[in-house]
Formats: C-alpha cells, structure tokens, sequence
C-alpha cells in the first residue's frame, strides 16, 4: 500500500507538449507511472513524442482513459485555471507543480475544489516508490519501504530521502506539499492518510520555519498517533528573519512559526526532532527499535 | 511588495475607503506652494518603506507655508535611521502632506491571509494608533476576528459583527461595514497579502477617516496589474535585495551574513538546509543564495561573481540536489562560469546528486574538479577551506 | 411528526423590529411557534414588544438561545447578506419571505450556504399544524393532520389548504416554496422529506406553469414513491404566455414549463391532476382509498 | 427589463466583448452626417424590442450619405408591425448605424439562469444567425452547455471546453474564452437574466465580434446600476404594461384578455387561479391583475378604475386570500376605493378570507357588501352577473 497514488492510478499531465511537461513525462514513464494521456488545447488527437494521446480539454481526457490523477506543468497565471478544470472533469486528484501561483488564485481554489486533493502549489509532488511517481523528484534516490515522508521543501527532500535510502529505510509514500502560504495538502492531512495506511511503520516529518503547519502536524500526532514512530526536522534554524507577512502575520499564529515553537510543539508530542538531515535514520532506527 | 503610504492610500481612494486630503510632493518647495494655496493646519509625513517614522522625527506639523517649507527640508535633509536589514538607513524622497484630523478615536483594522484555514482573516481591535504587536499582548481579547469564506466573499454583517464582536464605539459603527468592504475588495482586485489601517480615525465630526495606509502586495500576482509596475520603480529595495535583483536573481534569494563561507543551493529549503549545515560543521556562512532552477552558465557566474564580490567568502559551496533542475546542466553551469568570470578566484566544494548526477558529476570531472558526497562533507570541507 | 419543524424548534426573526417583521412575529407567537428572539443591528439588549430579547447579530441570538430556524423580514437588498449571517452563525434553516430578492444574489447563496435548508425566498413560509408556524401563513385555515402540502404560489396556497380543511382533511407540513427562478428548496426536496415522515399519508403538488420543478417532481414520485397518494394541481393553465426569459429559456427547459408538460409528467407518474382546486379534496380521498 | 441592441452593445463594450464601430441616431440627418463624416458599407437598424426586424424591413444598408438619410426616413416612417402583445406595433424612434462586417461564420453564444441545477448556463452553438429555437430542433445535438459553479465563476477552461465541444471553427477558438468571460461578467455585474449573441460573427479577417445583442436584465437588481433607470426610460412598455405602471402596479401585475369578467387577486397564483376559476365556470375573463400585497383603499381604487375603464369588464371579480395581506385593511380598501371612484360602477363579487377574515367581512357587511364563500361560488356569481 501507499497514500494518494498506487501502481494503477491513472494519471494525466496538464501542459503535456511544453518543454518540462514532456521532459518529466518522460521520466515519470520511465519511473514506471501510468501515465495515460496529456492535455494541450489545440493538439487534441495528437501523439505526444512518447507516443501518448493528446487531448484538448481534461474532459476529453477523462472521458477517454478513465484518468483520476493529474501532474499540471502550466505558466502561473493559468495554474489556478488548470485546477479549476481538473476538478469539473472529475479528477480526484492533482499535483500542481507551478511556482508562482497568485496566493489569492489558491484561496479561492482550495474553497471550492471540494473533493479534489491537491498537492502543492509549487511542490516536486510524490512518489510510491516501486510503483508510482509523479511530479518531479529524482526517482533513483527512492527506495520501497515502509517509512512515510512529507515535506514543505522541494530539494531538501530528496537530501533526507538520500539519507533514508543509504541508511536502508526505504519508503512508502513521499509527498512534497509545497512551501507557499496557501497549499492544498498539509502535514496534518497526509499524517491522517499515513495512519490508516498498512504499509507505514514510521514517518519523517519534514518542516521549515514560518506559518504554524508543524504546529498543528504536532498536535495531531499527540492526539491520533502518538504510538506511530515518527521524526520531524525544521529547515531553516539559522536562516535569517527576512521579511514578515508584517505585523498582523504575528498577531494570527501568535508565538507560532519560530523554530523553537514547532521543535517544543514536536517534543511536546513526544516526537524527537534532529538538529540536522544526517541524523533522521539514527533517530528513526531508535524509534523504530522503542516500538518493537 | 510593500507599499508606501501614499501608494496604498491611492488603493484606498478607489475602492471608496476615506483618507484624509492629501498631496504627494519631492520638494520642500513643492509642500510650501501647496500649503500655501491651501491654508489649513497639515502634517507633513516621510514617504518611507521603514517603520519608526514618528521616533525618527520624520513626521511633522505645520500651520502655514514657511513652516510647511521648514519642516520639510528637515525631513528631507537626512535618510531614516539604520536598522539590521536597512544598515545604511533608507533615503528619502518624497513627503506626503495631509491634513490634519481632529480624532476623537482610534481603532484598528486589518485583513490578512490566515495559513491554517486557508482563508482570508479580517482582524479589528478597538485599541488602534498603537503597534498591534503590543495590543496583542495586553489587550488579546481586544481583537475580534472573522474568517472570511471566499466562495462567498465579503457580506456587510461581517462589518457587522466584527465591530460588535470588538465593540467599537457606536460612533464607527455605520460607516465601518462600508470600510471592511473595501480593504476586502483591495485585497482581492490588487492581490494582497496584509492590507492594515492603524489608526482607523473617528474624527470629531463623526467621520470614520484611514489615517495610515500598509499594504503588502502578492508579488506572483503583480503582472494582474501592470501599472504596479511603475509602482515597484519608486520603491527602495535594501541593499541584498538590489544586489540579488542586479545578479538576476528574486530578490529573496540572496542575503548577506557576517561569516566567510559563501554559499548557493538550488530551492530555498536546501539553501537553509546548507546554512545550516555550515553552522552545524562548525563554519560561519557569508550568505543565503537559493539560486533556483535552470542554473545555467550564466545564472552560476552571476552568483558565483554577486558571492566573491559582496561578501568576504574565502570558499564557495555549491549545493545542488536535482529535481527540477538537471545535474548535467548545472555541472555544465559551473564548468563554463568558472572559465569566463572575470572575478578573484576562490576554491569551490561542489556536491551534486539527483537528477542526471552521473552525467553531472562526469562534465565535472572532465573538468578537474571532485564532487563531494554528501551535504555533511561539503560543509566540513567548505568550513575547512575557509579557515586554512 | 412533521418535516423541517416541530413545536420544539427554536426560531429568531431577522428583522424583529420592522413592521412586517413585528407583526408577524406576534402571529407565529399565537401560532405556538417556539420563538426565541429577534436581529435588528444596533438595537442588541433591548426587548420587543412581545417581550422577547433582540440581538445584534444571528451569532449572539445563536449563541444565546441555541436557536436553529430563522424567518427573515428585511429588505430585498439586505436579504442575502441575512441568509449568509444566518449561515456563518450555524443556522441549518431559514425561510426567507422576502420578494424581489435579485436572483443572482440567490445564484450565489444557493451555491454557497451548504447544510442550511433554505425555504424561498418570496415565499409565505412553511406551518406544521398544530405545532408551529415560520413564516406569514394565515394559521386558522390549516388543521392537523396527514397531508403534506407543496406550493409555489402564496395564496393559492391558502385556498387550497383551506378546501383541504373543510374537507377534513388534516395537513402535517404545507410548504410553500416560493415562486422566483431560483429557490433554495424544491418540490423535490419536499418530497424527499415527505416520504420518510410517518405523519404523512399523502401529499398535495400544487405546481405553476413555468420552469420544470413539477417535471422533476413527477420524475421523483415515479422513482421513488410510488405507493404514496399524492394529488397534483397545476395553476395558471388559462394564464397568458407573457414575457418569457427569451428563446434561450425555452433551449435550457425544453419542451417543459408548458402546463401540458406538466400534466402529462404527473399522469406518467401516475399522479392525478385536478382541473381546479376544488377537485383536489375528492381526488384526495379517491387516492387513499385506493391505498387501503 | 430588456435591453435594445445599442443599449446591449454598450455593455458589451464595457466588459471588453468586441462590437462593429456604431452610431446611436434619432433622424435620418443625423445618420447622413455620421456616414458623410465616416465613409464606408453601413447598415441601419431600428432600435426597438420586438423581434422579426429584418423581415418587417427596419435593417437596411447605405454605402454613402444619401442612401444613409433615404433608409432611415424609411425606416422612421411606420411602427413596427403589429404582433398580438403589441396591437398597435412598436414605434420606432431611434437606429443604429453599424459598420457592416465581412462575415465568414456565424455562431451563437448565450447566459440564462437554469432553474433545476440553480446555475448559470452558457449556451454554444456553431449555427449562429437563425433563431436559436430552430437550431434546437434542427441540431440539438449542436449545442453545447456549461453550467458554471458561481462559487468559482468564470474560467477561462470554461469557454475552451464549449468551443471544443460545439466543434466552433478554429478560427474563433482563441477569442472565444475572452467573449464567455465577457458576458459572464456582464451578467454577474449587471444582473442579467439572458446575454445572447446571436450571431457572433467571425469575420474573413479573422475578428470575432458580437454582431447582435440581446439582453435581459433582472428588474429586481436595477437599483444596483442607478444609471438603469434612465435607460428604462427609453424603452417601450406595450400598452398594458403601460396601464399598469400608471395604475402603480408593476408591469407584469396586469394583461389583458377579450372577456368581460373583471378579476383581482393578491399574488400571482391566486391571479392565475382566479382566471382559471372563470373559466371553468364558464365565463370569459376581462384581465388578469396580481394587486400584489398592501392592497390600500388607494390601490384598490386605482385596480378597480383600471379594470372598469381600459376592459369591457361587466363584473369585478375581487378574490383574496389573505396571509401578508390582512383582510380588515383589503375590505377598508375596498369600501372606500368604491366611495372615492368617479368611474361609471359595475357590480362587485367579492371573496375574502385568510387573516383577518373576520374583520374584514364584518367592515364589507357594515358598508353593505355580502363577500361570497368560495373561489368557485365567487367565479359562478361573477359569470351570471355578466351573463345578466
């Protein structure tokens, strides 16, 4: 098992013909992803260079090959759009890999997208390694296991899941939620999925500096999870404090955001936190061992 | 981007929010000429992104020309006092002059974007004309709140209810549904991120008036309105932010810090994770570069350069974990940029994995130069390099 | 029982104070209605006339008397804004007998104030009789009983309830829908709630030329309550065609909106339709006798 | 309230829907001086509700000036023909002077409110320029539907998806968003209840323009736009819709029919089923008249007098059933409306019941009145007496 996506999901791309769309097209075939057809509109009837169908609108699309998921490569001003039509056509759920979505395209999209998860904006997506990958992260570093992941940074995933690899943790699902104010999918969200998920025994908890998600990720751990296994990291500990969402950003998350409030909020919740990526598998390792 | 208060009381003025009179001006002479041809008591006000205008003596009264004139020139005369982000203070170049209200109250009114229930958050204290940060702490239970549900949008007993929730003076009442509509529409027409009002006046003769104006604008929605950019030209950026604009870079992606290993990542969590991985071997960083995807020869010299440039890097660590961005292309990034800068050269540490590494580190090697393995290892290396 | 209310539902007025409002409201209170207070802005702490408490916004009266039902009394460019308000405060029923709403104020409410059943707007409200009254209906013509009742006029309403009464027979809920575009609460909806009440033995469809809400009722009954009596009766069949919505209108309905349309659809469903009000009592009892 | 085509235009205009070049005339010299001024192809086009105006010969063509003044005298010179809501045509005093477009294709693009989703519905047909009501038999399979989520609004998917499905010629496809935004937005910020473009032209040199304009607005929303009440003001009102506004009711509250008896019932329903009561009893009705609620001495007077001068009427059929109206102020109405006409008096049946029931029959007994029991009874009692 997995979270979001198995070996069968079947997935378009939305922006297929672009340059990134068709070049991780490529890769996500080549990680082994069900990949079952693209959306350009104007090209509908046409093959892609990988030899898949193209259609003109995500309706034709679904109606033709049954899809559920999407990965959208699309310029920012149409991602909120993209998801607008995914979400009308039936799809379930969609990866937005855009950087650079207007926050307020993404508010009004995260309140009237009822029933369609999305990951990101902004986000490298997921990965079930063995089975599925789509979005954009390097799949070779991903190994199969039983370890969930989930991170608000893009590159520094794939440090941590270098990492896990190395040291042998192989893992269940990866999901890189995205770093921007407003995203689809939270920590607390997938931490839900990865509880109910059988292949899960343990899960990395991946945070950065700045709004209250980890916070939040904390107490649901205490509350619903606390006999899971699970390790978080702050990115960020020593970055500067640049600049705010001013003073009414403090005033709505309170004494949240701070480095020090989400590493008391974790060790509160009995999740032990690491001072640096390099000691996640040890700290898992000692967990894992506690629970056995 | 934030914007000035003349530039958000502008934004004010079309979505109906009262402001006070008022008249923009670059010259002490230009101040004199309008107070002259409008008699009346004014405040003269420095246009400046930097808080503490007030304390910096940078707001000012005057009752007639010569005084308008006077007080100008002195605030004109010198820039606004440095702070840590600002170490060579902020310049200033324009003044607003506006009238002066007689207020009877202050209050406070704000909309924000709240990250937890991914709604818009409008916030209303009775307590305005002080920091909010400061009546957050000794009047908590003075903000009322409301969470806007945005497939709706706004609807008046929203004002309604926050001004009885916060319970503003009868006196607001009337008028204040009518001033949460419009930050409400700003906020949305303009793409907004924070739109604050502190003080919002209740002037003696009952007129509910936005004293100051705090706009932040969403900077991924400013080509929605393409005049903001002329708005953006007049706006002072600090110094990192004008470095990392002239290398090409945003203008987040690039500050300075006091220590002598420079650095440069791809996305702005590895960027950290270096720093901190840097601190953590035991190094002072030099600075913060998240130098993005597609980092091409001419992106890398740019960055490599705006480093050993700007900062005292006796080594620079280049961090490169590919998602996105492809190995073989950064690795031919570098190889290239090495050989056209022009600048002094300093040792590089380079680790380089994900997508397309194998190429990558191959350009590298045919180059002469070793990757390091893991982030850890060039941290260490990168730390030892500077101190030898 | 009965469907949407009982004498236990606690009730506010939205606009307590204006003399509709008021008026009403010592109706309903003579009624039985279980009315609990009253909104009027700026007037919170004071008492009506009949002695009940004013709030200043539907959260406070929510919050101080656990009130579920609103009736709402204010102005035709006031009247979403009180339907949102009631909304957000946790309301989960509200009538609305305000006419000349603009329907895209009511396109927008109806989309967007999910899990609150909304009755109208320009609609006399809804009686259980012997129970409670929410709304503007003349109380002493009604009588409890087993028929429930559907309308989309006002007074014709009225006069049918009343042919019902003096008939002997007795009503368990008479609905009246109001007769704009778009309402919040539809025959179908009715129905559906009609169906799983065990009061109601049978149910009166008074029906308007225009629009396909009877088609769909009639697509409904055959669907789904098939063993219920159920008498329809379609008004306006002598009316004029007037001013209709344009040819669009006729594309979106198709052949329906017709008074034949609709006759024929409740004869398909083998729903009786009577020619005039006053033939509804005998096709009434025709149809339950032929149930026992 | 609907729209003459100039009045469409303009609002086409405003929200960005491209329209031919025009001019708004009232004579036929003010048309020869616009094409002296403009020379070209022009077409004029009466400006006038009812529809069939290029059978009825009011939309003719001029290449120069006096071709221009000589159709539109033309034009001018006689009401549009009579249909059976307009007895007596349309007059018509104003066209339109438009730039005549090189057509290639022609679709249909229209909004109207769909009752059974409660959704705004955009309606796409390749077959633009005949009546869309001919299209729906002859190529139902043609038109393509969009029932848009108000929540979320217009999105530009929404009008690739109907341009796709309708199969439009690709040489509308990359305007074709940009016109669906259009007239959502028009219909959202207007209050319309029908924007139909019927046809939207596509020109040889590749434009896509609305070539006609038909809207509807919602009566109910017009105080929103205060500028609509000066364009109500041109507009016609067939003659009992003019009755009515001059008795004070609104102009759907009374239409005419051949019969001779008179009714008056408060609500709608209760209107039409008054109507179908005379029917069934019999007789022919003189009208139908919806008093609406608040039924005063005033407007009773004035539906009475309505009825008795401008119908044949030889009975007045007064039938209320009161819930919002009460029955002591109907009957107050009745008797006093009845001291106060100078109108020649017919006889009165009249029906009162509901609240106040009581009341108001104990004042209709005082002044002398016997209200009836039933609907029926009262339909029965009026057919005889118009019968006698």
């Amino acid at each position: 098992m997995s979270i979001f996506l198995d070996k069968n999901s079947k997935v378009i791309v939305q922006g297929i013909t672009g340059g990134e769309g068709s070049y991780h097209t490529s890769r996500m075939l080549a990680y082994g992803t069900n990949i079952v057809g693209g959306v350009t509109p104007g090209k509908g009837g046409q093959k892609t260079e990988h030899g898949l169908p193209v259609f003109d609108t995500v309706k034709n699309a679904v109606n033709a090959t049954g899809a559920t998921h999407t990965v959208i490569f699309v310029p920012p001003p149409f991602a909120a759009d993209a998801l607008y039509e995914a979400h009308e056509a039936g799809i379930t759920f969609a990866v937005c890999i855009t950087e650079g979505v207007p926050v307020h395209d993404m508010l009004k999209v995260v309140a009237t997208t009822h029933g369609m998860r999305i990951i990101g904006p902004n986000c490298p997506g997921l990965i079930s390694p063995g089975r599925s990958s789509v979005g954009i992260m390097p799949g070779h570093v991903f190994k199969e296991g039983n370890v969930g992941l989930i991170s608000r940074s893009g590159t520094l995933t794939y440090e941590v899941v270098d990492l896990l690899t190395r040291a042998g943790f192989g893992q269940s699902t990866c999901v890189g939620i995205g770093g921007d104010p407003i995203i689809g999918t939270t920590f607390v969200d997938c931490l839900r999925e990865f509880k109910n998920d059988p292949q899960t025994d343990a899960v990395v908890v991946c945070g950065e500096i700045g709004g209250s998600d980890e916070e939040d990720a904390a107490a649901f751990i205490k509350a619903h999870m606390p006999e899971m296994p699970i390790v978080a990291f702050i990115g960020g500990r020593n970055a500067p404090p640049g600049k705010s969402l001013g003073h009414a950003g403090a005033i709505i998350s309170g004494t949240f955001g701070t480095p020090q409030s989400k590493i008391n909020a974790f060790k509160a919740a009995g999740v032990p936190v690491a001072d640096r990526p390099s000691e996640i598998p040890a700290l898992l390792g000692e967990r894992l061992a506690v629970r056995v | 981007m934030n914007l000035m208060e003349y530039q958000g009381k502008e934004l004010f003025r079309r979505v109906g929010i009262p402001v006070p009179r008022s008249q923009h001006c670059k010259t002490a002479d230009d101040v004199a000429a309008f107070v002259e041809k409008n008699p009346g008591n004014w405040v003269v006000k420095a246009q400046v992104l930097m808080g503490g205008r007030g304390k910096a003596g940078k707001i000012k009264f005057a009752k007639n020309a010569d005084e308008a004139r006077a007080v100008t020139t002195d605030i004109l005369a010198t820039p606004m006092p440095p702070n840590r982000q600002n170490p060579n203070g902020e310049p200033i170049n324009a003044v607003l002059v506006e009238e002066t209200l007689d207020i009877a109250l202050e209050a406070y009114c704000a909309i924000a974007i709240d990250r937890t229930t991914k709604k818009p958050v409008v916030m209303v204290s009775k307590f305005g004309g002080m920091d909010i940060e400061e009546v957050s702490e000794k009047h908590p239970e003075s903000i009322a709140k409301h969470f806007i549900d945005v497939a709706v949008g706004y609807s008046p007993f929203i004002g309604r209810e926050l001004a009885f929730a916060s319970e503003l003076d009868p006196g607001f009442r009337k008028q204040f549904p009518a001033i949460v509509a419009g930050i409400y529409d700003l906020f949305f027409k303009y793409g907004a991120k924070l739109v604050e009002i502190n003080p919002l006046a209740l002037t003696k003769d009952g007129r509910v008036i936005a004293s100051d104006a705090k706009i932040e604008l969403d900077d991924d929605a400013l080509y929605k309105n393409p005049e903001f950019k002329d708005w953006q030209a007049v706006l002072p950026l600090d110094e990192d932010e004008a470095l990392a604009a002239a290398a090409g870079l945003g203008i987040r992606n690039f500050r300075r810090f006091p220590g002598d290993v420079g650095t440069m990542a791809n996305g702005a969590g590895l960027a950290m994770g270096t720093m901190d991985a840097v601190k953590n071997a035991g190094g002072e960083i030099a600075n913060f570069l998240d130098v993005g995807g597609g980092a091409n020869a001419e992106r890398v010299r740019k960055c490599y350069e705006l480093v050993v440039n700007h900062t005292p890097a006796k080594v620079f660590f280049v961090n490169i974990f590919g998602g996105i961005t492809r190995g073989d292309e950064v690795a031919k990034g570098i190889v290239q940029a090495m050989k056209e800068t022009t600048s002094r050269k300093i040792p590089l540490v380079i680790r380089l994995t994900g997508t397309n590494e194998k190429e990558g580190r191959e350009i590298l090697a045919a180059a002469g130069m070793t990757p390091v393995e893991t982030m850890d290892e060039g941290a260490k290396r990168a730390v030892e390099l500077a101190s030898a």
